[in-house]
């Protein structure tokens, strides 16, 4: 499959659009945390999406950015993936090799400026190592412990970056989602574009698990007193 | 290659994306509001108070600029006072309507405000006056306004009935608020609302986690049909 | 072969006089020098079997093989030139791919051995191709359950319950016949399709083999798998002592 | 050699099935010096036998670098290995370009298997005139495989192509079940052994006519420096000296290898393969 | 344009500004800083935190500047934006807020101050670069505002601003409670900052505090300094004669005169 | 409110997508007479945000040469990786590495390939030539490039080479009567005005900190290997026997 097939050579920009997505490397594997809204604008036009995709039995990839683009994205890795195990000869693609790729589709798109309009994180788990990285519609990459595209970069990150580095070979799966759910409650608060109902992928050992949606749950009460924005007291 | 995103955000005007409304009723109205202030899709501020007093029995919710919509607010209390000083009553709610009005009119290039101006005098009793952007005045028994009510239009048009008491208004006002919260993202957080009667100005308040619900859509749709490929090797999906 | 020499027989764009077409004919010669491959299509799966003959002691076991898979639910075996196998094989998974990139759907058995009859068609009407050497069994288990057809060196394909191609093919369907085949379990078929693989070598006395088995159904997710090793271990000792008494 | 109506063009099945154009590329193979190859657990090795035309020319080139967890070695047209090799270093760029992933050594001979299937089936073409024997190793191990031009690949324990090649492949045979778990000291031995059984009655395995290609940790004969550790490399002239050096006297009286009971002419001994034939 | 004004609102200068702008007339372009400001009401009354880079685009002006400015006694305002935007806009309040609280004898309130500010910064329509938290103590209690540079407030319990002010704001919305100690509320407030002077480039160096309660105000300068500067590798003195010259001349700086007495001054 | 259209900021929409961005980070390169050092820090940035605080910008491509890309990362991890492939198909064409200067003049043809749509990249280039002397290229965009003595690019490059012209050109210096500055400078001496340049860059540049990666790469048999003894996290990154030298010594910055 060609994967420059589209022709139009003029680049758009986003429509449907999903917000933040959030990884951290943990003791048992990597964790991956998105909610389930798609944005028309403004308006929270799907509310019931999945933005993490499970990519063959080791990885799984959190999108941002324009769904329809993720939605190609997740139909050529899928054939990828059938590709690699028809070839039935033991060999098969971890996350860095589909990290790999993936850059290289985003960086190629780039260069033809008809960019894949997402922010992408690659997070798995074989041969006993964690892997976790980042590729947007630049082509641009890194890796490090913790990782948030979108909005969670600003609000999300310096949480993970606090609770989690120099204790990823510490921390539970429960510590972590703990953590998960602080910053994904931090971005609902904050961001407009975000949902409290989220999915979380941990990839580990066992494989790839993909949560049930989770609500999160909110706290409101201050504000209760508040009037005005001055000096008005009614 | 400068900063611009985060000078965009920094320097960005804050917005009211806001749903707001008014309902007048028998014996006076009620007025709500989201709360929700944002920059860019950045939320400045969740917890939002909307709901502006210009004076005893008279409110007005605001959309548009923060800035704008404030600066007019504290204008036409200040010329309120000034009104009831002068005639010694309380001014009726056109003429505070009619203040605003003015203002909005004349500066219609300036600034970005839409507001309805809701209370309730001894000459008309309740009424709900909508000042949408360039400045109009419009008297409506109910009104709505901000980037979030263009998605329920439809619904108030097709739930409103003449002739509600006061619990039914409250429940409108709160389905309505919610409905938009729940599609506009520049809307969100809690609800708050005034009844505004004869006899007082009462505060209501809906906390973000207790708002009616409505359909949500599935648990998970997003994909017709997702493979787990957790155990084992990846099987196919067949349909049934 | 009475127009052997005759100059009717030398391309596959030429007709013979009776309106035969020779190098079709020669091909299928090709495939009936080969190993046999058999296919069973029952109750809940399907079974692929192979019987590959060994031409070297040195060659690793397990590892040169004659079965593969197409999609997640599609397995192929051929008989034949075994270069020609692979490249039937890689047009398989093209258009497998193809079907999936077009309708975001598993391709059907039926699409796809249509897609390679008219492929296989297509190499035997000019001068400038050979035909293949090959004959295909496909198997799968699509939205229409377990399915199975052969695509033959002409480009004609037919569904079958059970099929056998390659040498001992006609031993093969005779065995096949007696079976129930829409009553087996797949794992059933996968002792049955052991035991006719070595019944059929048996019978043609030829030099050392190796028996390669895959299924698809129930047992596996309907993902087309090699058999699990234990399964065939047991199989095959069944096959053998099957042998003992059948003679 | 016998002639037939169906041997000129390689888009023509015989009577028989058979398709004689490709068995005669097999037999191109087979003009080529000898080639031998053997892997264990933790190795692979190939050893071939260098030509030269003559006092004044060099010795020819038998083996390739794929890369750094890939070989091959040759028998048959040099210049078709050329087209072959280069096409199986760009695979294995590919595949690190595209996937930061050393190619498995079996889909990178598959590669080259079904570049030369089209060469069987299509009118205008020739079948490839040369053999590899490809050792790799990756995450499944130490690999073997031999191409043929008939599109056709095996995977070995231990193989022989080119000239009197089966004499190497009876020695092979004989003690192909030591390989698995014997030393590389000792892999290279069984494998000049094998080796020495192509030669000619009054030829002798030297330095300058031998070389060693392998995969896998350093051997003590080696000099440090192999980059990366365990990478493809070539040993040739007086590295290969100390190899030379372990293996044992034939046993006398020489059990006269069977003479290639197949193959076509002799292999002359001098004189490089050429596109005629 | 007539040349009388209509009462209101008066857009002109902006007018004219925007269009300078298109015709190509570029405004010249003031320095806007990163920053990280917070503020938080605790039990007692406010807590107040900036950090203290000062950047010039991408280069650190300043690494230990302050950004917590005074209003009155028991008032402060922290500035993110334009530096002298966020100075001369503190002082000038600062300075009404004095003349205001001798005139009317009474004690300053911080609600004065919000609405001299706003009223400054919305007349300016955002042309003031100055995004401020302001907060104190008075006699109506602990209150806590910010104000953006167009103009508009907010009233809340805790409030960040400035480019690190998502980061902060991620501290206070998973750690901040209603009704904490002091020392509990400058700790989140060097947690808030920090995560400032961490994750935005922005912001950098150390964290000032300013704690005000009804009993006083207490400024906290450098009350963490997490990026103390590292001893270099090398003495870089230079030899005394390093700089070349082309010519030398001496001169006496030492000038004496003698001072005599003229004639009695002229006068007519 | 009809006020839809008042929400100008609402959607942060970039209308005209640009293919490039600025990620950061400064890189520098100074040549001894039997030695050369490439150093980076490991900041990526984009606008105020740190992407992460470990991505390499320096990368060893042979046992003589090094490589050091800066500006955008994308670009440069590209770009690194074909000098790469091209370096491989050089060694199975000669069965040896290709010398460095060979090497720089590959560089320039492969950036002005793409003069028109340039790799967004600063690169410089260290290692030792074949006569064994210690040699930096640095690169515009564009392939305009020279060799030279010692090279700063990056964010910090206004900071960094003036420091470096002064300390290592000694310009406006003026030597003690009677002396000369030295004609090369010491690899003791060398990595000290290179931990200095990039802890005083950190102190003043807002996208400069994180870590330091310097790479540092010997002639054969170079004498220089004493003041490598007491370097503290140093490690060797040679792959053959008996030629040039490369290691690489990782340091902290500050991370604010």
């Amino acid at each position: 499959m060609s994967i420059a097939a589209q022709t139009d050579s003029c680049p758009r920009q986003p429509i449907v659009t999903g917000t933040s997505v959030l990884a951290l490397k943990y003791k048992d594997g990597v964790m991956m945390a998105a909610d389930n809204l798609a944005s028309y604008g403004s308006l929270a036009r799907f509310k019931d999406i999945q933005r993490l995709h499970p990519v063959g039995k080791y990885t799984v990839i959190g999108a941002g950015g324009d769904m329809s683009d993720f939605q190609y994205i997740q139909k050529f890795l899928e054939q990828l993936i059938i590709e690699e195990f028809t070839s039935q000869d033991g060999h098969d693609l971890g996350p860095a090799q589909i990290h790999e790729y993936l850059s290289q589709v985003m960086y190629s798109r780039r260069s033809k400026i008809n960019p894949l309009w997402n922010s992408l994180l690659v997070g798995g788990f074989k041969d006993g190592k964690s892997f976790l990285s980042y590729v947007d519609l630049l082509g641009t990459t890194y890796s490090a412990t913790t990782l948030a595209t979108g909005f969670g970069a600003y609000l999300a990150q310096p949480i993970l970056r606090k609770e989690v580095e120099g204790r990823e070979n510490e921390l539970t799966e429960e510590e972590a989602i703990r953590i998960m759910e602080s910053c994904m409650k931090v971005l609902y608060y904050r961001d407009a574009r975000s949902l409290d109902k989220y999915q979380l992928a941990v990839i580990t050992a066992d494989g790839v698990k993909i949560s049930e949606s989770r609500h999160l749950s909110t706290t409101w009460s201050f504000a209760e007193g508040i009037r005005g924005y001055g000096a008005q007291t009614q | 290659m400068d900063h611009i995103d985060f000078n965009r955000l920094k320097t960005g005007e804050v917005n009211l994306g806001t749903s707001i409304m008014a309902v007048q009723f028998q014996n006076g109205v009620v007025i709500g509001a989201d709360s929700r202030t944002t920059t860019g899709s950045y939320i400045a501020n969740r917890v939002t108070d909307k709901l502006t007093h210009v004076h005893d029995r008279i409110y007005c919710c605001r959309s548009g600029s923060a800035a704008d919509t404030q600066a007019v607010a504290d204008a036409v209390h200040y010329q309120l006072q000034m009104y009831t000083q002068m005639s010694g009553g309380p001014p009726p709610v056109h003429t505070a309507a009619a203040l605003f009005q003015r203002i909005c009119y004349e500066n219609k290039d300036g600034l970005s405000a839409g507001i309805i101006v809701a209370g309730w005098d001894k000459e008309a009793g309740p009424s709900v006056y909508n000042i949408p952007l360039g400045g109009g005045l419009f008297r409506q028994p109910w009104a709505i306004g901000g980037s979030g009510s263009t998605y329920v239009y439809g619904y108030c048009d097709a739930t409103y009935k003449e002739g509600w008491g006061r619990d039914e208004t409250v429940d409108f006002v709160k389905n309505t608020l919610a409905l938009a919260m729940s599609r506009d993202g520049s809307s969100g957080g809690v609800i708050r609302m005034c009844v505004i009667t004869e006899e007082g100005v009462e505060r209501l308040f809906v906390p973000g986690n207790e708002l009616p619900k409505f359909w949500e859509g599935a648990e998970v749709l997003g994909h017709a049909k997702k493979i787990n490929q957790a155990e084992g090797l990846a099987p196919m999906v067949v349909e049934a | 072969m009475t127009s052997i020499g005759t100059g009717y027989d030398l391309s596959a764009s030429t007709y013979s006089p009776d309106g035969r077409i020779f190098q079709v004919e020669y091909a299928t010669k090709a495939v009936e020098n080969s190993g046999t491959a058999i296919g069973l299509k029952v109750k809940d799966g399907v079974v692929l079997a192979v019987e590959k003959l060994i031409h070297s002691k040195l060659s690793v076991p397990e590892a040169n093989r004659r079965i593969q898979t197409i999609d997640r639910h599609i397995g192929l075996a051929t008989a034949g030139l075994l270069a020609d196998g692979r490249h039937i094989a890689n047009r398989a998974r093209d258009e497998a791919s193809s079907y999936r990139d077009t309708y975001d759907a598993p391709s059907p058995l039926k699409n796809l051995a249509e897609r390679l009859g008219l492929y296989t068609q297509a190499y035997t009407l000019y001068s400038s191709v050979r035909p293949f050497g090959i004959s295909t069994i496909l198997g799968a288990f699509d939205k229409e359950g377990p399915s199975l057809y052969v695509i033959e060196p002409s480009g004609v394909y037919f569904g079958y319950n059970g099929a056998a191609v390659g040498k001992g093919r006609q031993l093969a369907k005779t065995e096949l016949e007696k079976l129930k085949l829409s009553e087996l379990t797949t794992k059933e078929a996968v002792y049955e399709a052991a035991r006719i693989i070595y019944l059929v070598h048996e019978d043609a006395k030829e030099k050392e083999f190796e028996l390669e088995i895959s299924w698809i159904g129930q047992e596996t997710d309907n993902v087309h798998l090699p058999v699990p090793r234990e399964l065939q271990q047991d199989a095959e000792a069944k096959a053998k002592a099957a042998l003992e008494t059948f003679e | 050699m016998f002639r037939n109506t169906y041997d000129s063009d390689n888009t023509v099945f015989s009577p028989q099935g058979r398709l004689h154009q490709v068995e005669y590329a097999l037999e191109a193979v087979k003009q080529g010096s000898a080639a031998v190859g053997l892997k264990s657990k933790t190795h692979a090795v190939l050893l071939a036998l260098k030509r030269s035309t003559g006092e004044l020319a060099s010795y020819q080139q038998k083996m390739f670098r794929i890369d750094d967890h890939a070989g091959i070695a040759i028998a048959g047209l040099t210049s078709d290995a050329r087209v072959l090799s280069n096409f199986m270093r760009q695979q294995a760029m590919s595949s690190k370009m595209l996937f930061n992933r050393a190619i498995p050594v079996n889909r990178l001979v598959s590669a080259i298997a079904d570049k030369a299937q089209v060469n069987t089936q299509e009118y205008g073409r020739r079948p490839y005139g040369v053999g590899f024997l490809v050792i790799g190793y990756d995450e499944s191990g130490s690999h073997l495989y031999e191409f043929s031009p008939s599109g056709n690949s095996y995977e070995y324990f231990a193989m022989s192509i080119g000239a009197r090649s089966q004499s190497a492949k009876t020695y092979l045979e004989k003690h192909y079940e030591e390989f698995a778990d014997a030393s590389l000291e000792d892999l290279i031995r069984h494998g000049l052994h094998a080796l020495r059984e192509t030669l000619q009655q009054d030829k002798e395995l030297n330095v300058n006519n031998t070389s060693i290609g392998l995969i896998g940790p350093r051997s003590e004969h080696e000099k440090k420096g192999v980059q990366p550790e365990g990478a493809f490399r070539i040993l040739e002239n007086e590295a290969i000296e100390p190899f030379l050096k372990t293996m044992v006297a034939k046993e006398d009286p020489p059990a006269p290898a069977p003479a290639a009971s197949s193959s076509g002419p002799a292999a002359s001994g001098s004189g490089d393969v050429q596109m005629s034939g | 344009m007539s040349v009388y004004r209509s009462p209101g609102f008066d857009f002109s200068n902006s007018t004219r500004n925007n269009f300078l702008l298109n015709k190509g007339v570029p405004l010249p372009k003031a320095t806007s800083t990163g920053t990280t400001i917070v503020g938080c009401v605790f039990k007692d009354g406010i807590v107040l935190g900036a950090d203290t880079r000062a950047t010039e685009g991408p280069i650190v002006a300043d690494k230990n500047c302050e950004k917590i400015h005074f209003i009155t006694e028991g008032i402060r305002c922290c500035g993110a934006g334009t530096a002298a935007d966020t100075e001369f806009t503190t002082a000038l309040i600062s300075s009404n807020m004095e003349l205001h609280a001798l005139q009317s004898g009474r004690k300053p309130r911080v609600v004065t101050a919000m609405t001299m500010l706003k009223q400054t910064l919305f007349r300016y329509q955002g042309h003031i670069g100055a995004a401020l938290v302001l907060g104190g103590v008075d006699p109506t209690g602990p209150q806590l505002f910010t104000i953006h540079p167009h103009g508009s407030t907010d009233k809340l319990p805790y409030v960040t601003m400035g480019s690190g002010s998502l980061a902060a704001m991620a501290v206070f919305e998973s750690k901040w409670s209603a009704n904490m100690e002091r020392q509990e509320a400058l700790d989140l407030v060097i947690l808030a900052i920090s995560a400032g002077i961490f994750n935005d480039l922005g912001s950098g160096s150390n964290v000032d505090a300013c704690i005000i309660t009804a009993d006083g105000t207490e400024m906290l300068r450098n009350v963490d300094m997490p990026n103390q500067r590292v001893q270099k590798e090398r003495d870089y003195k230079f030899r005394r004669g390093t700089t070349a010259w082309t010519k030398e001349d001496v001169r006496k700086f030492v000038v004496e005169e003698t001072v005599t007495s003229t004639d009695e001054m002229d006068t007519s | 409110m009809a006020d839809m259209v008042s929400i100008p900021h609402s959607q942060p929409q970039q209308h005209q997508f640009n293919p490039y961005t600025e990620n950061g980070g400064t890189i520098l390169a100074i040549a001894g007479a039997d030695f050369s050092v490439i150093a980076g820090d490991t900041r990526q940035s984009e606008g105020y945000s740190i992407q992460t605080r470990y991505a390499p910008k320096v990368f060893r491509l042979t046992d003589k040469a090094v490589l050091a890309v800066n500006g955008f990362a994308a670009d440069g991890n590209m770009f690194v990786k074909k000098v790469r492939q091209r370096l491989e198909w050089y060694r199975h064409a000669h069965a040896k590495d290709m010398p460095i200067r060979a090497i720089a003049r590959l560089i320039q043809t492969m950036l002005y390939s793409r003069r028109f749509f340039p790799y967004y990249v600063y690169n410089i280039l260290g290692g030792i030539e074949e006569d064994g002397t210690g040699a930096v290229y640095s690169f515009d965009p564009v392939g305009s490039y020279e060799r030279e003595a010692c090279r700063a690019a990056g964010a910090a490059q206004s900071l960094v080479q003036p420091f470096l012209d002064n300390q290592i050109y000694f310009k406006n210096q003026t030597p003690a009567p009677g002396t000369s500055f030295p004609g090369h400078l010491s690899l003791s001496t060398v990595l000290s005005l290179v931990i200095d340049s990039f802890t005083s860059a950190t102190e003043r540049h807002i996208e400069v900190g994180d870590g330091l990666e310097m790479y540092i790469v010997l002639a054969k048999n170079s004498p220089s290997i004493q003041s490598l003894r007491d370097i503290r996290g140093m490690s060797e990154l040679t792959a053959t026997e008996d030629g040039e030298r490369v290691f690489v010594v990782r340091r902290d910055l500050k991370k604010d």
